[in-house]
């Protein structure tokens, strides 16, 4: 009974090609330019730049108050810069507190960290519920916090992006920065997930 | 607008379906929408919150059933369309038919890596001190405009506390309608749940919002 | 629940289209649909709640993009399957797989016209003097149930006045999901504009709802 | 780019013939019943019923008392009872104040003394805009009113049914009350058009 799109596929395909030949055409758009986006997106540009920054943090307590007091100069100090991430804010988990964000009114994410959104992130579903019912939106993912734990929902309805710094997890003090990074997922960098914990095995 | 895009609280779309972290597109021409927004946008011939008006302003059927990529395509049209640069007819006929007209830019390939990794800070000077500080105690305007706001429903006319001061930025309500970049202080400022859901919310639950100042009162 | 149904406010349908008053159906299905409707709720299988209840949970997109006859059949089978008088798999193949079970009434023919002329009323006996008079200051409550309301969201938290006491009715929170009738004292609550919309709305506006007792407290 | 209904009316047709044959083969309805149903709301319950009220309640200052005071009992005395009809209330338009009714929340009506909603009615267009914006509906509908006339609006969350009483339009002392029902369209006792008014042409 879910809504299906109502045009095929196809015709978005043929949307779009329709449009980049139109912009092409007209000289508004390099088709050269759009290789570069794709190819920066897909493969230059996700999240294991974020996990970076989160290991950096856990290992270095120099930077991890730097990235508390100024996150986007140091994210930038990591080589991870640009289109939105220009106004970044690092929120760090703790025993108490947890941290979600959402785009209630569209999909903003803190791309030079995260790469692109997930297709649950610019749904419906996650918009909706992640502001009035965080914890059945945590379910869905398979995480159930301690009763007591706060929820802490960031709506990002402004240009400042939120990079969630989950906690590190227990036994780790033998692992390199590098093995810190893998535990590291996309989605415990939304609050959607922990770090090396079961929602990783997504990856 | 209270438009599609205004979903903060709004029920019966089912459970979220997580997704493996290694996908990034789900067919190839969504990979060309994404470029194309980009391409276009960098042209200059309409901000960032113009954007993010078209897509909402899709109608709400529409927005609702398609997927995140077909609402920028739509919104794309939309925005191609009203700023002159391609004619109904040409998105009919799904070609050109007449020159280009200037635009502001034209991103090249050799320049496009550059341009990302810059991006486009929307903080401004400020041209008077921020009107509220950390601490203070303030009241969402039950604002209803017809063009764009950032202000969402479930967050209006509702008292919260200003968590962050984050200087002064754009100002979408007006950027968004060609009408200025205007800049205003904007403020972290956050809710109890209980104050924006009611006595049955989850009691350990805060949520924030992003507000600029023409958004907020003293409370 | 915060469902689509949930329409008062919201922005982006385009014109309101007027339509010829001789105008009855669109199509033969329609008069089907209508009727088909009406016939299967007069089993006393659910009420009149339960009915809206599940045309409301379609899921948004689907109910945004269905005439509202689709959306009377998409609820109609949704509640012969919770009810367990048809299954899935009979409305996959579109024809009964096996005998129907036992029903409270079945409507005939000769029995309809004065069926139809009777209705069914929902005011109920009250078992408590009404809370509020006329001309009480109220404010309604800022609830957000995930099951079924008659408060709508543009008119929670916020500040009317009582201009009618209409009696005890059948309270649609609990009879929608089968919880009984509870009747409630039932008050018409009027709102200034300006409260519901803001200080941009029309000055000469008032809106006002009917509002179950449990919806309002004293302000 | 309006949303287009994601199912051709083909396939809905087949949907609901389906649906009929799966009741009336489990006899849960009776398919004469059916028809009587659809007879009943295509020729006999329709807003000339309302009509008459109205035109009744301009020729008869007890009738109108009455109407006001109980309008259900003071309908019912026309013939106009039953379904979505058991709890009337009329609200009487004045040169100071101008009744539109709309259900926001679903398409409540009342049946009787109207009949079926036309489709606009039952319309996300008019159920989102009534309440905010009701002249800017009013408008679409070819009516202006003057722009100090207060605007009541009725939105029926519950079981109450409102009939909006028009205003009698002028130089009409010498019509009889048949010729008076003739003025009184159906958009004028939703609120949406005047008595006698250009929207009248419609019917």
């Amino acid at each position: 009974m879910h809504g299906d799109r109502p045009e095929s596929d196809l015709a978005i395909e043929h949307r779009v090609a329709a449009l980049e030949s139109i912009l092409v055409e007209k000289g508004y758009v390099d088709p050269a330019a759009l290789d570069v986006i794709i190819e920066t997106y897909s493969s230059v540009v996700g999240p294991r730049n974020g996990a970076a920054v989160v290991a950096r943090s856990w290992v270095d307590p120099d930077y991890r108050v730097w990235l508390r007091r100024d996150a986007t100069a140091a994210i930038a100090a990591l080589g991870f810069t640009g289109r939105q991430g220009e106004h970044m804010v690092a929120v760090e988990n703790t025993p108490e507190e947890h941290n979600l964000v959402v785009c209630t009114l569209c999909s903003c994410y803190p791309w030079p960290v995260l790469g692109l959104p997930p297709v649950w992130y610019k749904s419906p579903a996650y918009r909706s519920r992640a502001v009035i019912d965080p914890r059945g939106v945590l379910a869905d993912f398979g995480v159930t916090l301690d009763p007591s734990t706060r929820i802490r929902v960031w709506d990002s309805t402004a240009e400042v992006r939120y990079l969630v710094v989950p906690m590190r997890p227990d036994d780790t003090e033998d692992l390199t920065e590098a093995e810190l990074a893998d535990l590291v997922t996309r989605d415990s960098m939304i609050g959607a997930g922990l770090a090396g914990q079961p929602a990783r095995v997504t990856r | 607008m209270n438009g599609a895009q205004d979903l903060g609280g709004v029920m019966g779309f089912g459970p979220v379906v997580p997704e493996p972290e290694d996908v990034r597109f789900h067919a190839d021409w969504e990979k060309r929408a994404l470029a194309l927004t980009l391409a276009a946008g960098a042209t200059g011939a309409w901000s960032i919150d113009a954007g993010r008006h078209a897509r909402e302003s899709l109608h709400p059927a529409d927005y609702l059933s398609s997927s995140y990529y077909e609402i920028w395509t739509k919104g794309l049209e939309r925005l191609l369309v009203s700023h002159g640069l391609v004619s109904e007819e040409e998105l009919t006929a799904g070609r050109s038919l007449e020159p280009g007209r200037p635009v502001g830019r034209v991103l090249r390939a050799a320049d496009t890596p550059a341009a990302l990794a810059a991006g486009s800070p929307y903080d401004r000077p400020a041209d008077a001190p921020a009107r509220f500080a950390v601490g203070d105690r303030v009241r969402t305007g039950n604002r209803h405009p017809a063009g764009h706001t950032r202000l969402p429903r479930y967050a209006r006319d509702k008292h919260g506390v200003v968590e962050e001061v984050r200087g002064a930025f754009v100002f979408p309500d007006t950027s968004a309608h060609g009408d200025g970049e205007a800049p205003q202080w904007l403020y972290t400022v956050r809710f109890s749940g209980h104050e924006l859901w009611g006595p049955d919310a989850d009691p350990t639950l805060t949520v924030s919002i992003d507000a600029w100042e023409n958004y907020l009162d003293a409370a």
